[in-house]
């Protein structure tokens, strides 16, 4: 039972930390229909960024604010040198996104080193609780808190502001959006900078998580970070939550039951949950 | 980082004349007109993920050439030339890099790689061409087993060797021990051999697991393991994305089990900080051996690369470098490979980690490996392996496993 | 007249392939070459499927990888003979159009990133089915074997996927100037009203993923013949990720922009990697790759072929005297096309 | 003579909402049926049913005396049913020609195909029917010009000839003149009408415009809320209290007395 | 004095000359039609003035001040709204969705405006939550067209709205325009002769590209000869 405990816990701490990956994605790519595959880079720039930023300051809080400001302005750099151009072609899309993605990871090196650095759990958030043989690690209990305190803000925003429906109505008909007075390419800019920095977020929580980051992070994380939105429902943040906690408890539990598996375990879900619905957990029909 | 492209550029420069040539040199470069210089072709990861160990290589290549010359770079009256290629740790460049370094540059040896796939995918050219190939550091059983042909050396160790030294490290008669290993080639080799060794010894396998490489998540795994009880927790890995934070916020060790694998290179040490007083083994770390080569080695690396000193896979590419020199001044200067092999088979040759032998059956060095514990020293920031005691040549010597 | 400037250029290049082992004797040349005729087939048949029907598959190499591990595996558990190794590739092919036909009526039924993902998965199944499966393929580490004499020789061997280069160029031309071809670009641009003309378009994305499925088998077979060796990395997805790359820097909906593709991307890794050893800036020549792709897109938005082709267009329509009558237009004009997932 | 087609209580609910409500209806061969009604009312809807674009919920369709409700789309275009589509629907980065020419492929059943040059001498006569059309419709000039960079007026006329290429004996025209400009309107109505005279198509019609239902239809059904109100002569038809204030309005009146009848449209 | 003023506006399309100089002006308070047959250019004329597709020569006056370098929001936001031809509905979006993004301001006159264009079209209230691109042809026609009134615009581009309506709602829509009228300046689109020739005050026929014609409705109404050389109305 407590073994079962244990595996649940665990299980959606991974859940909620891939949620955090993959959340930045659902808004580029489920939303705006970016295929990034430069989601990676972002996502290794913020975990290295928080690192150094937490080494530099020894404040945890500063370090994912830093994170995030990275994140974001690499977004908008990104955004404005080579995604507004081929905005609504995915062909392109995929060719400048996978050019971004080695040139954020080869800077990586550059600027730290190709080595593996090491990234610290702070002190508050270290060490773990025991209750019976139940253990709980308090940096993922913090993930947990985190990843709700996000997927609420991110729901809160777009369901109390237009700018979700602005989004999809922008990539449905760009013209039609501008002919109403709205300045879409503002817009376009700002969601994929958040996006962008929420995918730098999930880099810099997910280093003190594995205590380890490396360069190749991130092509390693995007995909799970795909899969995520496409079983959610493209652009559905209910969807990603589910689909995210759905990775994380089916990976625990079929590491621990199913062993011989696990190793196809993510493509198996996907391949289950596209075959019985064919958009996605949360994805509208047709 | 850049001390890598130093080596590549140097070894452009090597036809140029030397400044700290000795004057028995400048003689010696006199038949060196007359003979063809010994051309190397090194292979290594020089981008990608394996990019360090490949680095690391390429700077003990180069440092064994020095040693092993006496700074003359000239073996039996010939000058040595190597070139170094990045293989990238693709197969298919490996295979291109290296035909180019056949055909093109004409080398007379080859020496790499940093992956088993990438050096897997060269040794046959190596039969092709009927040239000798110095693997170095690839792992792979199988290189020197199934897919082995007689033209292939290996300096480095193998899987069994780090299997055998890892069972000498903790197994004893009646130990429990559990293992911990990716989901590959590479986990489950290592563990098969491992487990030989290890009940070999009298020890008992408890549990095994192998996870996924790129898993976030391997506490399901951890979970097992606690509850087979096992005395020592034996891990093999490989790749950055390791499981040591996660054994220590499962309290692995707070509840009796201890942990054991090989040592890594530095940079991988500095995120094993949950990891001291660990006890397992090493393929080298630049305290561990005794012996000139090695002080040798730790100076002038030293010296060369602003302080740093050497790491994992440096003295491996020493060793190559060694091997090659010793062989050709045993055949004279003659680079044929059916001479070059007979003058190999058996040879014995001083590396910084003392003497290794190719064994005549599969051309596998045998070779000292550590058993090692790591602790935490001042002003250093990681933790550092301490010698428990050498683990000699014959007591790692693996199981012969080429094709009859 | 309008192709004949092209037709003659292609001519040209062909001769001077056809020409070149008997003068220059750099093997590792021809082997670069060899290398890009085997991508350019590889990149070729994803065409096929992006270019003139539309689909994204992200999950491509299984093809590829089907076709490397039939040879593989043939050759080593039977041993090198001409005949071996003929039936492997016909295994792999045979193989590969029943995986995509498969494959295909699960999922093309799917809206396109759907189906992309979906093939992702599959993709993934079979590497780590491959991995799983250490008996026949030594998992990741993978295994080396004995190719028939005759193909060991790399001029050989260069020859052969020269000529299966142009035979699969000339036979995908074809296949996609012929009356089915011709509703696989229907598909493309609208299946609703392609149905409602008439043809199910289920049909016509499986028969192109079989057509592509089978030729990538192919290029996947040459392409382990090339290296005696396989392992699991013809299942990664950098193999998908190279044929489109290809594909798309060449120009998508050409088939020659996919050979272009294919030498663009061979030789600038070759160049890059070789400044890599001259100015320490290079060290890092993936910075470099990456800001290609980029600069390949904001230069060439259609891909280069595609680009190119419209200038050539624009060019000719501002010169009305020579106007076509063949009414080439056809091809030319759709190349600006943007291919959606969505 | 059989009814060519026939409908038993047709019926298509979205969710809650039925859409098209227990239709039932019989059309006879060389017929020409309008169908009239408010917006909303379920008229594509019900062509939706016909052709297959949606699943019936409810009820059967008959074609030439088979049941085809379970049949896609392709099928019953294969058995004779052709249609066009209310908002445009073409094939935007192919010519003009290559549309068309498409269309008259699948006629001929030319399908899998995989050997000769789609423009060989044997599939010529693809292109020269398609050009043929082409010039029926008033778009013979624009052959080689991409669907997508035609004006709005022109893609309806093309539609209109990808669906003659078909050559259906059943013909399902949704709103084929909306967007036809004033001027143009009486040559396609021409290119109907003769279709109609040449007499062996049946045709279903579409339309909002009254004068032109008069004009060509043997008789009108009126759909209301997805329900069959009334089905009958022009004349019933027009003389129908419910059709007069729930459909035509007042102003249609006036402006029939006032203009005369061909000036409406 | 003019609302909108178009002086030689001309406009291409990749290579080709769509526009060749059009000259109009638009009079506030009145309902200017503009004719032509398929492909003349009045759908390209809108969208020049919209900025959609800008015109590479000429100039445009909104009040006197040019617009013609105009971003399409800016000339949005200056009080001219558009209905296209295609209707162009955010299609996976619901009724109210996007009438809650075509609102600028959230203000009363706003909320007023909207209930006053649902109860012309009481089709949008009944669907107000299903999804645009499943509405039938003719109420993504009102959709389109409320989408457009429900700001304060001072002008409306409205490019065929009858088109797919039936007759009722033709005439409904003819009544609100009028009603419009005097808050709303209209620019219209439009082949259907009987509903222009009803509610216009000015025309401009189009031809190649050109405005070949230009006078007061009620000229056109009594000039046969146009009528049968343009319309082919007799
Ligand atoms: N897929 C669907 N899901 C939900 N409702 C639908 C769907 N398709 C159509 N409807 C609704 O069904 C009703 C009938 O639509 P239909 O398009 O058949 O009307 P119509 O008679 O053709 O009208 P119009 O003359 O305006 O074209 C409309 O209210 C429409 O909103
Ligand atoms: N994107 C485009 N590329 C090339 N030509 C175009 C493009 N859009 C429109 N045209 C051409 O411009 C001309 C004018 O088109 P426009 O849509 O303005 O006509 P229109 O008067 O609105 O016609 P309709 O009554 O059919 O809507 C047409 O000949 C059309 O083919
Ligand atoms: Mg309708
Ligand atoms: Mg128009």
């Amino acid at each position: 039972m407590d073994g079962v405990i244990n595996l649940l816990v665990n299980g959606l701490a991974t859940g909620m930390l891939v949620f955090l990956l993959a959340v930045g994605l659902t808004l580029i790519f489920g939303l705006m229909s970016v295929l990034n595959f430069g989601h990676g880079g972002l996502f290794a720039w913020g975990a290295y960024g928080g690192v150094w930023l937490y080494g530099v300051t020894g404040s945890f809080v500063a370090a994912l604010i830093g994170a995030v400001v990275i994140g974001m302005a690499l977004g908008w750099m990104m955004e404005r040198w080579v995604i507004r151009p081929v905005y609504g072609n995915h062909v392109q899309q995929i060719l400048v996104t996978l050019g971004v993605m080695l040139v954020l990871s080869e800077m990586l090196k550059v600027v730290w080193s190709p080595n593996p650095l090491k990234a610290d759990v702070p002190p508050l958030l270290s060490g773990s609780w025991e209750i019976g043989s139940v253990i709980l690690i308090k940096y993922r209990l913090f993930v947990i808190v985190i990843g709700l305190l996000v997927f609420l803000a991110v729901q809160l925003v777009l369901k109390k502001t237009k700018i979700g429906l602005i989004v999809r109505a922008g990539v449905m008909n760009k013209e039609m959006v501008q002919a109403l007075g709205i300045h879409i390419r503002t817009i376009f800019t700002l969601v994929f900078m958040v996006g962008a920095g929420l995918a730098a977020l999930g880099g810099a929580l997910l280093a003190p998580y594995s205590g380890v980051i490396f360069s190749e992070m991130g092509m390693q994380f995007a995909i799970l970070a795909f899969i995520v939105v496409v079983i959610g429902g493209m652009g559905s943040i209910q969807g990603s939550m589910l689909a995210a906690i759905l990775v994380g408890l089916s990976g625990s539990f079929l590491a621990y039951y199913l062993p011989e598996l696990s190793l196809a375990g993510n493509m198996l879900l996907m391949v289950i949950v596209l075959l019985i619905k064919p958009s996605g957990l949360f994805g509208a029909k047709g | 980082g850049n001390s890598g492209s130093e080596a590549k550029t140097e070894t452009k420069t090597e036809t140029k004349t030397e400044t700290n040539q000795t004057p028995t040199a400048t003689k010696e470069s006199e038949p060196a007109k007359e003979l063809p210089p010994v051309k190397i072709g090194v292979l290594a990861s020089l981008t990608g993920a394996l990019e360090s160990y490949g680095k690391q290589t390429v700077r003990g290549f180069e440092l064994g050439i020095d040693y092993a010359t006496e700074g003359t770079k000239t073996v039996a009256g010939r000058k040595i030339e190597f070139i170094v290629e990045d293989t990238e740790t693709k197969p298919d460049v490996a295979v291109k890099k290296a035909t180019k370094l056949l055909e093109t540059d004409k080398v007379d040896f080859l020496v790499g790689s940093s992956s088993s796939g990438d050096t897997l995918a060269v040794l046959p050219l190596a039969e092709e061409y009927k040239k000798v190939m110095v693997v170095e550091p690839a792992v792979a059983d199988s290189i020197t087993g199934a897919m082995w042909n007689k033209y292939i050396f290996r300096t480095a160790r193998n899987s069994s060797q780090d299997a055998v030294a890892g069972a000498a490290a903790i197994a004893k008669q009646g130990v429990k021990i559990a293992t911990f290993a990716p989901d590959g080639a590479f986990g489950r080799d290592g563990i098969a051999a491992f487990k030989e060794a290890a009940t070999k010894l009298g020890a008992t396998i408890v549990e095994e697991q192998y996870a996924d490489a790129t898993a976030t998540d391997f506490t399901a795994n951890i979970q097992k393991i606690v509850k087979a009880k096992p005395d020592y927790l034996f891990v093999v890995w490989a790749g950055a994305n390791t499981p040591w934070k996660q054994l220590q916020d499962m309290k692995v060790q707070e509840q009796g089990i201890k942990l054991s694998t090989g040592a890594p290179d530095i940079a991988a040490l500095k995120t094993m900080q949950e990891l001291t007083g660990m006890e397992g083994f090493s393929v080298y770390y630049h305290t561990l051996p005794t012996n000139d080569v090695n002080k040798w080695l730790v100076e002038e690396h030293k010296k060369r690369f602003n302080g740093e000193v050497p790491d994992l896979f440096t003295p491996g590419g020493m060793s190559a470098a060694i091997s090659i020199v010793e062989a050709v001044k045993k055949t004279n200067g003659d680079t044929n490979a059916d001479p070059l092999i007979s003058a190999m088979e058996g040879m014995s040759f001083n590396t910084p980690k003392g003497t290794m032998t190719f064994r005549k059956e599969d051309h596998q060095a045998l070779q000292s490996l550590y058993a090692v514990k790591l602790e935490k020293q001042d002003g250093v920031d990681y933790p550092v392996p301490v010698l428990i005691r050498e683990l000699s040549p014959e007591e790692t010597a693996p199981p012969i496993r080429t094709k009859p | 007249m309008g192709r004949n400037p092209v037709q003659l250029g292609g001519a040209l290049v062909l001769m001077v392939l056809i020409g070149l082992p008997f003068v220059t004797d750099s093997r590792s040349f021809l082997m670069m070459l060899t290398q890009i005729f085997i991508f350019a087939v590889f990149a070729m048949s994803y065409d096929i499927l992006l270019g003139y029907t539309g689909i994204v598959s992200f999950g491509h190499c299984m093809f590829f990888g089907v076709g490397a591990y039939s040879v593989g595996v043939m050759m080593n558990e039977k041993g090198a003979a001409i005949g071996s190794l003929l039936l492997a590739i016909l295994i792999g092919m045979v193989l590969s159009a029943l995986l995509s036909y498969i494959v295909g009526m699960l999922s093309l039924r799917l809206k396109s990133h759907f189906y992309a993902m979906l093939t992702l998965a599959f993709s993934g199944l079979l590497l780590v089915l491959a991995e799983k499966w250490r008996s026949v393929t030594h998992g990741n580490d993978g295994f080396t074997f004995q190719v028939p004499e005759l193909i060991k020789d790399r001029t050989v061997l260069y020859f052969i996927a020269l000529v299966i280069m142009v035979l699969v160029y000339l036979g995908l031309r074809r296949f996609i100037h012929t009356p089915v071809g011709r509703v696989l670009q229907a598909v493309r641009e609208n299946e609703q009203r392609t149905e409602s003309l008439g043809f199910e378009i289920v049909h016509y994305k499986v028969l192109a993923s079989i057509v592509a499925g089978i030729t990538a088998s192919l290029s996947g077979s040459l392409y382990v013949l090339t290296l005696r060796f396989v392992n699991t990395t013809v299942f990664s997805m950098d193999m998908t990720l190279n044929a489109l790359l290809m594909t798309i820097i060449g120009g998508v909906g050409t088939l020659i922009g996919a050979i272009i593709g294919a030498s663009i991307i061979e030789f600038a890794h070759h160049w890059l990697t070789e400044l890599a050893k001259f100015h320490p800036i290079f060290e890092r020549w993936i910075i470099f790759f990456g800001l290609l792709y980029i600069l390949v897109v904001l230069l060439f938005p259609a891909g280069i072929v595609g680009t190119l082709r419209s200038k050539w267009h624009k060019y000719r329509k501002a010169r009305p005297q020579d106007t076509d009558p063949s009414g080439v237009s056809t091809e030319s004009e759709s190349q600006g096309k943007k291919v959606n997932v969505s | 003579m059989d009814p060519i087609l026939q409908t038993e209580g047709l019926t298509i609910a979205f969710g809650a909402y039925t859409a098209v409500d227990d239709v039932t209806l019989a059309v006879p061969r060389n017929h020409f049926k309008s169908i009239i009604g408010p917006n909303g009312a379920g008229k594509t809807t019900f062509f939706n049913l016909l052709s297959g674009q949606l699943k019936v919920t409810q009820g059967t369709v008959k074609f030439k005396g088979q049941d085809v409700s379970a049949l896609p789309p392709f099928a019953r275009t294969r058995l004779g049913m052709g249609r066009s589509f209310q908002i445009t629907n073409v094939f935007p980065k192919l010519t003009v020609l290559e549309n068309v020419r498409l269309a008259v492929q699948s006629q001929a059943g030319v399908r899998f195909h995989m050997l000769l040059h789609y423009r060989s001498r044997r599939f010529r006569v693809f292109e020269e029917g398609a050009l043929h059309l082409l010039d029926m419709v008033l778009l013979g000039s624009r052959r080689d010009t991409l669907a997508m960079h035609l004006a709005h007026g022109e893609k309806r006329k093309l539609e209109i000839a990808m669906l003659l290429a078909l050559q259906p004996d059943l013909l399902l025209l949704d709103e084929p003149t909306a967007g036809i400009s004033l001027e143009e309107v009486p040559a396609i109505l021409e290119v109907i009408r003769r279709i109609k005279s040449e007499g062996d198509r049946t045709i279903m019609l579409i339309e909002h415009k009254m004068e032109m239902i008069l004009d060509l239809s043997d008789s009108i059904t009126v759909l209301f809320n997805g329900k069959l109100l009334a089905d009958g002569t022009p004349e019933d038809i027009m003389n129908n209290e419910m059709v007069q204030t729930a459909y035509l309005g007042g102003l249609y009146d006036d402006a029939v007395a006032s203009q005369g009848h061909a000036d409406v449209y | 004095m003019t609302l909108l003023q178009v002086k030689d506006m001309q406009t291409f399309i990749e290579q080709y000359h769509i526009l060749q100089g059009v000259t109009m002006d638009v009079t506030p308070g009145e309902i200017t039609v503009l004719f032509g047959r398929n492909g003349a250019g009045k759908t390209t004329t809108l969208r020049s003035i919209m900025g959609l597709q800008p015109a590479s020569k000429g100039s445009i006056h909104w009040k006197g001040e040019s617009i013609e370098r105009l971003a399409t929001y800016q000339i949005a936001r200056k009080g001219i709204g558009y209905v296209p031809e295609d209707q162009s509905m955010f299609y996976d979006l619901t009724v109210g969705e996007t009438m809650r993004i075509a609102m600028r301001r959230q203000d009363d006159r706003t909320m007023e405006r909207q209930e006053w264009i649902l109860n012309v079209f009481p089709d949008l209230r009944t669907f107000w939550n299903r999804k645009t691109g499943l509405l039938s042809g003719g109420q993504k026609q009102m959709m389109a067209i409320a989408r457009a009134y429900v700001n304060d615009n001072d002008l409306l581009l409205i490019d065929e709205p009858s088109k797919g309506l039936a007759p009722i709602m033709v005439e409904k829509l003819m009544q609100s325009i009028e009603m419009m009228k005097a808050k709303t300046t209209v620019l219209l689109v439009e082949q259907n002769f009987f509903m222009a020739q009803t509610i216009g005050d000015r025309y401009y026929m189009m031809d190649e590209g050109k405005i070949v014609h230009q006078g007061s409705m009620q000229e056109l109404r009594n000039n046969g000869e146009i009528r049968r050389k343009y319309l082919g109305i007799a």
